[in-house]
C-alpha cells in the first residue's frame, strides 16, 4: 500500500513537473499573447494539482496536507481569474490576436 | 528619585517618541504645538539632567528590557553623548518656542499635527543616536530622524524644497545603506553589534579586508550624512527651502549627530585596532577638512539668499570640526568638539534671527533686506552679534572653539602654521560674508516703502535673544562645553593604542 | 545540491535587476520588481531565512508594487530615457563594487559553522530562548524581546512614513481639493470584470483570517506583526480594488485608520512603560506577569499585535492617500 | 523526485522570466510575472519538503495570496489609465 | 564549496552595483527608488548569506533538529525591510508632490524648471 502510494505520488510529481515545463515553454514559444496565454494558464493549473496532489500523498495524513490543500484551493481559485481578468483586460484595450500564418517573428523584441 | 534617574537615558528617547503618535491625533493646532514644546522641553530638561550627572563623574548606562549587554540591546550615556544631547535637544526646544508663527505661514491648520508629529520623531531619532550603543539600533534611529527631517523639510511652501528634499532621501538613504553595508561586515567578523563588545573583538580581525572596507564603508556613508565635502551636495538646498524653524533645528543639530557617530565610530570601534588610522585621517579626512572651509566660504561669498549663504557657512562648519579631529590630539578633538557646541549655538542663534526676518520679509535674499534695520533693530543686533560668534570675534563662542583650533594646529609645526593661515583666511571670508548681510540691513537703501515692516513677535524675539546671549555667555565664561568636550577627547584617545 | 538552486535564483536576480534598470518602461519596471521580490524571497527562503522571505513576499512583492502602480499612476509611466554623468557612475559605482569584492576574499565561507556570526551572539540566543522565553520562533524571540528597541524603532520608522506621506499629500496643490468625498464617486473599481470580483469577494475573508493566523502563530512558525499587517492590509487594499475606494473608505474611513497609526505605536510604548512602572527597565516584559516567562509571552503577543496594527494602518493610509490624490 | 521536480520549476521560471523581458506588451509581462508567481508558490512547496519543514507551507500561501492582489492591482492600473486617456494601446515600447 | 560560497557574496556586489548605478545615473526619479530599493536588497542578501548554516534549518526551534542558522542577521534584515518600505513609500509621496508641482519626474527638466 505505502509502495503503491508513492509510486503514485512520483507519477503525479513527475507528470506536474513536465506539465510545469510545457506551460513555460508554451508561454516563450507561442506566437501571440492569447495563445501563450492558453498555454500558461491550462498548464498552470494543471501541474499545481498534480504538484501538490504529489506532495499531499507524500505527507500523508497531517496538518501540512491541510495546509497544502489550502494552497491548492487558493490556487485553483486565484489563477483562473487572473487569467481571465488578464484575458478580458487585454481584449478591452484592443490587442488583436494575429490570424493566419505568424507574421512577426516570435522573438523579435 | 534614584530609580527615575536610572531611567534617563530612555526617557530621553521615548519621551519625544511616544508623544509622536499622541500629538497625531491632537486636532486643534495649538494643542498640537504645546504638547510637541512640551514633550521637547521634557527632552532638554532630561538632557541637562544627565549633564549635570555626568559632570558629577557618573555614566549611565541602560539596559533595554533588561538584557544583558551584547544580546540585549544597550544605552550610555557619556560625556561626549551628554553635550550632543544638549545640543540636539536644546535646538528643538529653541526652535519650537520660536517658530509657531513661521510654521502657521508654511503649513495648513489640518495638516500641522502631522508636522509636529515628525517634528517629535525627528527629535527621537536624533536623541536617540548619542544615546545608543549597539551599531544597528543606530542604524534605525537614523532613519527615523532622517525620514522625519525629510517630512518636516517638505513642509516648506516653496516648491523647490521638494527636489531638494528628494535630493536629500537618494543621498541620506544611500548614506545609511553604506552604514549598514560597514556594520554588516564588521558583524561578519566579529559577530556582535555591541560597540564596546565589538571594539574588543574587532581587534583579532582587525588586519582582514572586511574590516578595511567596513571602516571605509562607514565613514563614506557617515561623511554622506554629515555633508562633509565634497557630499554635501544635499545640504544646501534643505536648508533654504525648508521651513525656518526645521532649518533652526536641523542647521543646529543634524549634521553634529552624524559627525559625532564618524567620531565614535572612528576612535571606539577602529581606531585602536585598524592599521594605518594616521593615514586616514592626516592624509584623507584634513585636506578634505581643508577643501570644505575654503570651497564652502567661498560660495557662501557670492551667495545672494541668506538661508542659503548660511548653508553653505554651515558646511565650511563643518570642515572645522573635522579638521580639529584630524589632528588626533586631545587639544585638536577638544577644540572639535567645542566647535561642536559653539557652532551649533552661533547657527542656531543666525537661523532664529533669519525666521523673525522671515516674518517681514519674504524670499531672503541679501537685496531684499536692504534698510530692515531700523524696521527690525533688535533682529538685526541678533544677528550681528551671532555673526559674531560665527566669525570668532573675541567674547563670543566662536572664538572659543577657534582659539582651541589654532592652538591645537600650532602643535603641529610648519603643517600647523599652513592651517592656521587657512582658519584665518576662512575667518576673513566669514567676516565677509556676515558683512554683506550687516550691511544690507544697515547700510543700503530700501529698494521700497518698508514702512510696513514691524519688528518680529515678542516672543521669538526673546528666544533668539536668549539663544545670542547664550554665545556671549559661552564666549566669557566657557567651562561647560569645554569641561565636557576635553574630557570627550580624552575618552576618544584612551581608545587609541 | 540546493545551493546550485540558490545560484540559479540569483542569476535570474541579476537578470532582473539588469533588466530593471535598462527597461524604459517605467510600468514594465515595476512588474520586473514584483518578480525580482519574488526571486529575493524564495532566494531567502533556501537561506533558511523563512520569516525575511515572508516579509519580502508581502511587503517587497505586494505592498511596494501597489505603491509604485500608485505612484505611477500619478506621474506618468514612461521614462524619458537617458542616463546623466554615466561616466561617473560608471566610475563610482565600479570603485565601490571593486572594494566590495576585495572584502570577499577574508570572508568566511557561506555556511561555515565556525563562522563568529554562528558562534559569538548567535549560539547565545539559540541557546536561551527556550530558557527565557520559552517559544520555538527564535527570530520572534529577539525581533520582540532581546531586540525589542530595535523594534520599537522600526514601528516608528513606519510611523513617520504614514504621517509623512499622510502630510505630504494632506497639501492642497493648485485645483486639486484636498479630501475626496467617498459618497459621490461614482463607477469605478474592477467592476466590469466580473469573475475577479466574484471570487476577489470571495477570497477576502479568509485573506484576513490567515492575516490573523500568521499575526498570532509568529510564536510558533513564520509570521508576526509585520507580515500580518502587510497580509491584512493587502486584504483591504484587494478590497479597494474589487469595489472602489469609496467602499474600502466607508469600511475602513481615514479617522479610523489615524487612530490605528497612532493606537499601534502607542501600544507597543505602552507595554515598554508598563514595564518600567512594574519595576523593571524600559521593555522588560518578564515584570509583566508573576512569571517572568509568562510575562514575556505577554509582552511578545502585546507588541506583536501594536505592530500589526500600525503597520496595517500606515499601508492602508498610505495606500488611500496616493489614491484620493489621483481621483480628485 | 523532489529535485527533478525543483529543477523543472526553476526552469520554467526562466522560461517566464524570458518572457516577461521579451514583452512584447505590457500583458504578456503581466502573464509572465502571475506565472513566475505560481512558480514560486510550486517552488515553496515542494523545497518545504526537501528541508523537511512542512510548517513553512505558510509561506507559499503567502505568495500565492500576494500574487493574486499584484495581479489585480495592475489590472486595476491599467484599466484606471485606459480610462484617462486614451494613449494605451497596450504596447509599452 | 568555498567558490560557491563565495557567489553569494558576489552576487550581492552586482546587485548592489546595479542598484547603485540605477540610482547615480537615472535621472527618472521613480526609477532612482526602485534603484534604492534594489542597491537596498542586495545588502538585505548580504546579511541573510552571513547567517546560513551547513546543514541548518531555520531558527525556528524543532525537537530533533539541532543546528540552526542564527537568527540575528534575519531579525535585522526584517528590520532593514520595513525600514526599506517607509523611504521608499516616502520617496514616492515627494515624487507625487514633484510631479504636481513641476509636472515632471525627470531630474534635469526639474532643474530646468527652476531656473526659470
Amino acid at each position: 500500500m505505502a509502495l503503491a502510494i508513492d509510486i503514485l505520488s512520483w507519477v503525479l510529481l513527475s507528470l506536474g513537473g513536465i506539465f510545469v515545463f510545457i506551460g513555460g515553454l508554451g508561454a516563450l514559444r507561442m506566437p501571440n499573447l492569447y495563445t501563450r496565454m492558453h498555454a500558461a494558464s491550462l498548464t498552470d493549473t494543471m501541474a499545481a494539482v498534480l504538484i501538490i496532489g504529489g506532495i499531499m500523498l507524500q505527507a500523508g495524513m497531517t496538518l501540512a496536507t491541510i495546509k497544502l490543500a489550502a494552497i491548492l484551493l487558493f490556487l485553483l481559485l486565484t489563477s483562473p481569474t487572473a487569467s481571465n481578468a488578464l484575458a478580458s483586460a487585454a481584449i478591452l484595450a484592443g490587442v488583436q490576436p494575429e490570424e493566419g500564418p505568424i507574421k512577426r517573428k516570435v522573438i523579435s523584441q | 528619585m534614584t530609580s527615575l534617574a536610572h531611567h534617563l537615558p530612555a526617557l530621553q528617547v521615548i519621551v519625544p517618541m511616544l508623544s509622536a503618535p499622541l500629538v497625531m491625533l491632537l486636532q486643534p493646532r495649538g494643542l498640537a504645538r504645546a504638547a510637541a514644546t512640551a514633550a521637547s522641553l521634557l527632552a532638554f530638561a532630561i538632557a541637562i539632567a544627565m549633564t549635570i550627572g555626568v559632570l558629577d563623574g557618573n555614566t549611565y548606562t541602560y539596559r533595554m528590557g533588561s538584557w544583558p549587554a551584547p544580546y540585549g540591546i544597550e544605552l550610555g550615556v557619556d560625556r561626549f553623548s551628554a553635550l550632543l544631547l544638549l545640543i540636539v535637544t536644546g535646538a528643538s526646544s529653541f526652535a519650537l518656542l520660536a517658530g509657531h508663527r513661521s510654521v502657521d505661514a508654511d503649513i495648513d491648520e489640518s495638516r500641522q499635527p502631522l508636522f509636529y508629529a515628525a517634528w517629535l520623531l525627528a527629535l527621537a531619532g536624533l536623541s536617540g543616536i548619542p544615546v545608543a550603543a549597539d551599531a544597528f539600533n543606530i542604524f534605525v534611529f537614523m532613519e527615523i530622524s532622517s525620514l522625519a527631517s525629510y517630512v518636516i523639510i517638505a513642509g516648506g511652501s516653496d516648491r523647490r524644497a521638494l527636489p531638494a528634499v528628494f535630493k536629500y532621501l537618494i543621498m541620506g538613504t544611500i548614506g545609511a545603506t553604506f552604514y549598514l553595508i560597514g556594520i554588516g561586515l564588521i558583524y561578519l567578523m566579529t559577530g556582535t553589534l555591541n560597540l564596546a563588545d565589538m571594539e574588543l573583538r574587532i581587534h583579532e580581525v582587525a588586519d582582514q579586508a572586511p574590516i578595511l572596507v567596513a571602516a571605509g564603508f562607514i565613514t563614506v556613508g557617515l561623511a554622506l550624512k554629515a555633508a562633509l565635502f565634497p557630499l554635501h551636495v544635499w545640504l544646501p538646498n534643505s536648508y533654504t527651502y525648508a521651513p525656518n524653524t526645521v532649518t533652526v533645528f536641523l542647521a543646529a543639530c543634524s549634521t553634529k549627530v552624524s559627525l559625532y557617530l564618524l567620531l565614535r565610530f572612528d576612535f571606539f570601534v577602529f581606531q585602536g585596532n585598524l592599521v594605518g588610522h594616521d593615514i586616514q585621517f592626516a592624509y584623507f579626512l584634513m585636506p578634505l577638512a581643508v577643501l570644505a572651509i575654503l570651497i564652502a566660504s567661498g560660495v557662501a561669498l557670492f551667495e545672494q539668499n541668506v538661508k542659503r549663504l548660511l548653508a553653505y557657512s554651515s558646511i565650511a562648519q563643518v570642515g572645522y570640526i573635522l579638521l580639529g579631529a584630524s589632528f588626533v590630539t586631545v587639544a585638536g578633538l577638544t577644540a572639535s568638539t567645542v566647535h561642536l557646541f559653539n557652532h551649533a549655538l552661533a547657527k542656531g542663534a543666525l537661523f532664529l534671527a533669519v525666521s523673525c526676518l522671515a516674518t517681514q520679509c519674504v524670499g531672503l535674499r541679501l537685496p531684499g533686506l536692504r534698510g530692515l534695520a531700523k524696521q527690525m533693530p533688535w533682529t538685526s543686533a541678533a544677528l550681528v552679534v551671532a555673526g559674531f560668534s560665527l566669525i570668532g570675534i573675541p567674547g563670543t563662542a566662536g572664538f572659543i572653539s577657534k582659539w582651541y583650533l589654532i592652538t591645537a594646529a600650532l602643535e603641529h609645526g610648519p603643517l600647523g602654521i599652513a592651517l592656521v593661515v587657512v582658519l584665518v583666511a576662512s575667518s576673513l571670508m566669514a567676516v565677509a560674508y556676515i558683512w554683506r548681510i550687516v550691511e544690507s540691513l544697515y547700510f543700503g537703501e530700501p529698494g521700497g516703502d518698508v514702512s510696513a515692516v514691524r519688528e518680529a513677535p515678542l516672543l521669538m524675539l526673546v528666544v533668539t535673544w536668549v539663544a545670542v546671549l547664550a554665545n556671549l555667555y559661552f564666549g566669557l565664561a566657557p567651562e561647560l562645553p569645554v569641561t565636557l568636550a576635553s574630557s570627550a577627547a580624552e575618552t576618544l584617545l584612551e581608545h587609541l593604542p | 545540491m540546493i545551493i546550485l538552486f540558490g545560484i540559479f535564483l540569483l542569476t535570474l536576480l541579476v537578470i532582473t535587476a539588469l533588466a530593471i534598470v535598462r527597461s524604459e518602461s517605467l510600468f514594465a519596471a515595476v512588474i520586473l520588481t514584483g518578480i525580482f521580490s519574488l526571486l529575493m524571497a524564495a532566494n531567502f527562503f533556501l537561506l533558511d531565512a523563512a520569516d525575511v522571505a515572508l516579509t519580502e513576499a508581502a511587503i517587497g512583492a505586494g505592498i511596494s508594487t501597489v505603491l509604485f502602480l500608485g505612484a505611477l499612476a500619478l506621474t506618468g509611466e514612461h521614462e524619458r530615457g537617458g542616463t546623466r554623468s554615466r561616466l561617473l557612475a560608471l566610475g563610482v559605482v565600479t570603485i565601490t563594487t571593486l572594494i566590495v569584492i576585495y572584502a570577499t576574499f577574508d570572508k568566511p565561507r557561506l555556511g561555515d559553522p565556525d563562522a563568529p556570526v554562528q558562534q559569538h551572539v548567535g549560539t547565545w540566543y539559540l541557546e536561551n530562548t527556550p530558557k527565557l522565553i520559552d517559544i520555538p520562533n527564535a527570530v520572534t524571540a529577539v525581533l520582540g524581546s532581546f531586540r525589542g528597541y530595535d523594534t520599537l524603532g522600526e514601528v516608528f520608522v513606519v510611523f513617520t512614513a504614514g504621517i509623512g506621506v499622510l502630510f505630504l499629500l494632506g497639501a492642497r496643490s493648485a485645483g486639486r481639493p484636498g479630501e475626496i468625498d467617498p459618497a459621490n464617486v461614482p463607477d469605478e473599481g474592477l467592476r466590469h470584470y466580473l469573475v475577479p470580483r466574484v471570487v476577489g469577494r470571495m477570497l477576502i475573508p479568509f485573506i484576513f483570517l490567515f492575516g490573523l493566523y500568521v499575526q498570532f502563530h509568529g510564536d510558533y512558525g513564520p509570521g508576526g506583526g509585520f507580515q500580518a499587517g502587510a497580509i491584512i492590509a493587502a486584504a483591504v487594499i484587494l478590497y479597494a480594488l474589487l469595489e472602489g475606494e469609496a467602499q474600502a473608505l466607508r469600511a475602513l474611513p481615514m479617522r479610523v485608520l489615524k487612530w490605528l497609526v497612532a493606537g499601534g505605536a502607542l501600544l507597543y510604548g505602552a507595554v515598554g512603560v508598563a514595564g518600567m512602572l512594574l519595576g523593571g527597565n524600559f521593555l522588560d516584559y518578564s515584570v509583566l506577569a508573576s512569571d517572568p516567562i509568562t510575562g514575556q509571552h505577554i509582552g511578545i503577543i502585546l507588541i506583536e499585535l501594536g505592530v500589526g496594527i500600525t503597520v496595517t494602518g500606515v499601508l492602508l493610509c498610505v495606500f488611500h492617500a496616493f489614491a484620493a490624490r489621483g481621483k480628485a | 523526485m523532489y529535485y527533478a521536480v525543483t529543477i523543472a520549476t526553476l526552469v520554467t521560471m526562466a522560461l517566464a522570466l524570458v518572457r516577461a523581458l521579451l514583452g512584447p506588451t505590457i500583458y504578456d509581462r503581466l502573464l509572465a510575472a502571475n506565472m513566475f508567481g505560481t512558480k514560486t508558490v510550486l517552488l515553496l512547496s515542494v523545497v518545504a519538503f526537501l528541508y523537511g519543514r512542512p510548517d513553512f507551507l505558510d509561506l507559499a500561501l503567502v505568495y500565492a495570496l500576494i500574487n493574486f492582489i499584484g495581479v489585480i492591482a495592475v489590472l486595476e492600473f491599467i484599466r484606471e489609465r485606459a480610462d484617462s486617456s486614451d494613449a494605451a494601446q497596450g504596447m509599452d515600447e | 564549496m568555498g567558490l560557491l560560497g563565495l557567489v553569494y557574496y558576489w552576487a550581492f556586489a552586482i546587485l548592489l552595483m546595479i542598484g547603485f548605478y540605477a540610482v547615480i545615473a537615472k535621472p527618472n526619479l521613480i526609477k532612482k527608488l526602485i534603484g534604492l530599493s534594489i542597491f537596498q536588497a542586495a545588502v538585505f542578501l548580504l546579511y541573510i548569506t552571513m547567517g546560513k548554516v551547513d546543514g541548518g534549518t531555520a531558527p525556528i526551534l524543532q525537537d530533533g533538529v539541532s543546528l540552526y542558522s542564527t537568527p540575528l542577521p534575519q531579525v535585522l534584515i526584517l528590520t532593514a525591510i520595513v525600514v526599506g518600505i517607509s523611504t521608499t513609500a516616502l520617496g514616492l509621496g515627494i515624487v507625487v508632490r514633484i510631479k504636481e508641482e513641476y509636472g515632471s519626474i525627470e531630474e534635469d527638466e526639474i532643474q530646468e524648471r527652476d531656473r526659470q
